[in-house]
């Protein structure tokens, strides 16, 4: 068990005063707050040890280096990873599963292959899909979701076949909550031949995962989504895969030796990390690992169910609300979207805001899913390790509050 | 009253439960959609006119209350105008919701603007309030290009 | 005039000890250091007004938005640039080149096409071009070096002409600190046709720079070369080129409308930043912007040229030693690279080390031009507006010392 | 003594200024090249081999004193050895720089790698001096594996 109270102390913008109210933040599908020891973290860096890494020679290159590279074994250990080189410091999920598209995807993809993602993927997990196969004339397919809002396996059953080439699929809907059964898919993905790429965006900061259990072939997340700063993303894969896989972006530290019209490629990972990267974020990085390690991933699930099992009942209590994605608190995240019947969800943001608290309205770059659920946006709260049942009860609250200001009038 | 009371003041809401205008316009000459990318607020104008007047407009809004009371709004200010005139309405609404001051004046016809006046104190919200406009903006122009093809989109920035 | 104790003051790093000594960092072309205002803007984001922007109505949001976006004006008004759409941020400036090759690259070079770079440019300036090159079956040609270093301006005449489609060069050599005739090569590019893309890695943070007065039409750097914080870099272009440019990476806010077989783009810049941006250290960034428009671009430049006249002359005090590049201060910025008969740059460095020196050694990414001086590496001592003369009165008794260490052996 | 005193020491010093076995053999069995991006490092190992044993070893280095010297040591200690013992004593020195302890035995043929035992204090001088080391290896590998096709490069990593 965890002790919320305590760990509030640590994430100084919990204090915050919005609108006269303290600030409620229930917008963590969107980023996460980040404890003091990882904002101390970046600024003990700068103040520190800060240096260019890799090629130089005195002290502080010397440190920021280990700090820099110490902080892939935590990744690795994280998610379960067997070896540090197959991690990837991007910028954020977005731009790793742009480079598994470009690099895999455009050495691997061929005319009728076929790309297969699911109806609830955020637009990262779907334009660069698109792209590819546009270019490579492969067919994107989609995984439709049970009325409920699971993963149809069914569905699934039916559009992956042996011209499959890559399932991408994301861990957790950040719409629905939804939790996909990502070993299910990765046999059925493997029995065809084809390669699962998970989008861990949303499950990385908030189940426990191991990418050997998983079976999963790539894994991409973003760290400002797991209590660490912006800036740092994470592509993890198989070693082979990597190897295999012609660079990404060209420049400085990617390169083994370099001619006038020609260049060889450094070892993994550094072929794919070209330029200066993030150095203090990805130290920031190593922070947040730590902070959830200590806690445990498996207590930070336990706390989230607690809190969805309430706020879902709770929610049961008002008028007029529909929310999408499965009622039951095991089979997702504490990502809960809601629409309530007579005010916008964009409208309803601003009126909670009003009470200090944070929610997010619109399409959650899932405008195919919003489609699909016939609605042009949903409101959205979202939940993590230093949410509480009072915020949620607060949350309530400020929803009946909204249907008054907004009357109860029955129109459009 | 509080500041939210304020922002949905009665008229707000009342073309947002009620709006005006609302639908489609079946062989407009000019069909646009409207895209806030940011918040997904999307519209679809329709209008008809020769090259002196605005004879009929339609809107179709999926957006907030700012987004739905000012397109409904703006369809009554400029339904029948003299293509001339619809340009002015733009002009003073945008320049309303963009100046730095608040003293843009309304005249008669267009008081029912002034409810939307609000919105200027949540800087977010501008673009709800704006994107009608725009895009009727932009389909003027393309009116004015005579490129009345039917397939444009106006992002709102 | 700049008071330089009073700006030492500023960064928290220059009390650091090394090995028993004041720490001397003298190697400021791999990567500055920062001031308390960087780091503390940094941290209060984190601290007060953190969250994802661009899609929230809530006040954390929204204040996160302002500010990220308020440096997109600071940005444009550091370079001269006219419309803040035209400031795109990437991680550092070797994405900034290489999404110029991908994009505008691959829409607008053809076969038989010629991209022109020079004999000097970083690895960041050259593989991104060596690419598209080969894709596109393009010829890469490069303008040579007089034998005093400088950019040599009959070779640029010679290689530019009806074929070039883009010249693409360094404003300062981060090994020779030559700084490149810009304005002149624009002249020279546009009347070809060409357009001209500036390397501004070093120039940026130690010239006063204005892209019109440049004739620039695309223009990279990275902030932490800047005073700034590790994963922000810089795009600049001419509007109307990224209008016309496809998008780079694809994702979450770069997007219009989004169905399951389509997409249509977000208006510039945010057309071409895919996923949650590094919005701290952006924000990080705009101080370090302000802390360098506070003391003025032309002071610094003022004292680097004196740093670096007096730094010239002092090395010429030393045996054995050979300086690569020009040798008047005005034509180079603050970067000496230099070779001491006897000793491998890299064990230089390390000597160095002993006592607090930090420089740095190796070909600095720049291997052909490593190549063309016929050596493996250099020794490089490179300076910011926080260095004193005597640093380098430090540094050049340092060098004494060394070859004491290393004996005076003439062989090899 | 100062700690760079120490690593310094003579024998390093020595073979950096006269480094043993420099130089090209011509028709090799193996050539190999050996990079260290990071810093760039750049030795081309050449050595004649049957399936038994190292005959002739030459290395061409253009590296720092630690590098040259390794790789200076490295030929004097494998040249007409078996390839049996020289993988052995490929092991012995990379166990010694690598091990956190510090307890590497070193035989007599062995000791003078001895100087090298203080590169062990300074983290990124180890790559330095492991790279002969494991361009041999790579080189070993590929004399094995029967492809002599001479194109190969080692990567340290
Ligand atoms: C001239 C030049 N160009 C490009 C770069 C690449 O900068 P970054 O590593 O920040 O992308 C550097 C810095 O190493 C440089 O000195
Ligand atoms: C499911 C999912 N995938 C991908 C992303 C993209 O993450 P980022 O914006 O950090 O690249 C997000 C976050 O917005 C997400 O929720």
């Amino acid at each position: 068990m965890m002790n919320i109270e305590k760990i509030r102390q640590d994430f100084p913008i919990l204090d915050r005063k919005i609108n006269g109210h303290k600030l409620v933040y229930l917008d963590n599908a969107a980023t996460s707050q980040k404890p003091n020891s990882v904002i101390n973290a970046i600024s003990d860096y700068y103040k520190n040890n800060n240096a260019n890494i890799h090629r130089g020679i005195h002290t502080l290159s010397e440190e920021a280096t280990t700090a820099y590279e110490d902080v892939r074994d935590k990744v690795a250990a994280f998610i379960g990873a067997k070896e540090t080189k197959s991690i990837v410091f991007t910028r954020n999920a977005t731009e790793a599963i742009n480079l598994v598209a470009q690099t895999w995807g455009k050495t691997n993809i061929l005319p009728g292959d076929e790309i297969v993602i699911s109806a609830m993927e955020h637009h990262s997990n779907l334009i660069p899909w698109q792209w590819l196969a546009q270019e490579r004339q492969a067919k994107l397919r989609f995984i439709e979701l049970t009325p409920d809002g699971l993963l149809d396996m069914e569905s699934a059953k039916s559009v992956i076949n042996d011209k499959t080439k890559l399932v991408a699929i994301t861990q957790m809907s950040n719409v629905l909550g939804t939790i996909t059964p990502i070993t299910e898919l990765s046999k059925l993905a493997h029995a065809h031949g084809a390669l699962l790429l998970v989008d861990g965006a949303q499950g990385v900061p908030h189940l426990p995962t191991n990418v050997e259990e998983m079976g999963a072939d790539f894994l991409v997340f973003s760290f400002h989504k797991l209590l660490g700063p912006t800036g740092v993303g994470i592509l993890w894969a198989r070693p082979e895969l990597l190897e295999a896989m012609p660079p990404f972006l060209g420049g400085g530290d990617m390169i083994a030796s370099v001619w006038r019209d020609k260049a060889t490629f450094n070892e993994l990972p550094w072929k794919f990390e070209a330029g200066t990267p993030n150095i203090a974020d990805v130290i920031g990085a190593g922070a947040a690992i730590d902070y959830l390690m200590a806690l445990g991933m498996d207590n930070v699930r336990a706390h989230e169910i607690e809190l969805t099992d309430y706020a879902l009942k709770a929610f049961q209590t008002l008028d007029d609300v529909k929310i999408f994605g499965p009622m039951d608190a095991k089979l997702r995240g504490g990502v809960i979207s809601f629409a309530l019947d007579h005010i916008h969800p964009h409208d309803l943001g601003q009126i909670l805001n009003e009470s200090g608290i944070a929610i997010r309205a619109g399409h959650h770059c899932c405008q195919p899913l919003m489609r699909d659920l016939k609605v042009w946006g949903t409101a959205r709260a979202s939940f993590y390790l230093y949410n509480t049942k009072a915020e949620i009860d607060l949350l309530i609250e400020a929803l009946k509050e909204a249907n008054k200001v907004m009357g109860h009038v029955a129109y459009r | 009253m509080s500041l939210t009371d304020e922002l949905y003041r009665e008229t707000i809401l009342d073309h947002y439960h009620h709006p005006r205008n609302q639908g489609e316009l079946n062989n407009a000459t000019i069909k646009i959609e409207g895209v806030n990318p940011l918040c997904g607020d999307e519209i679809t104008l329709y209008f008809n006119a020769d090259d002196k007047t605005l004879s009929d407009v339609k809107i179709n809004s999926h957006g907030c209350s700012i987004n739905t009371a000012s397109g409904s709004i703006m369809t009554e200010c400029v339904k029948g105008q003299s293509l001339e005139n619809v340009k002015e309405v733009i002009n003073t609404f945008k320049t309303m919701m963009l100046s730095k001051e608040d003293n843009t004046e309304l005249s008669e016809e267009l008081e029912e603007l002034e409810c939307l006046r609000g919105v200027k104190k949540y800087p977010v919200r501008i673009k709800c309030a704006l994107l009608p406009w725009n895009t009727l903006q932009q389909g003027l122009e393309r009116l004015s290009s005579g490129k009345t093809d039917n397939q444009d989109q106006y992002v709102e920035k």
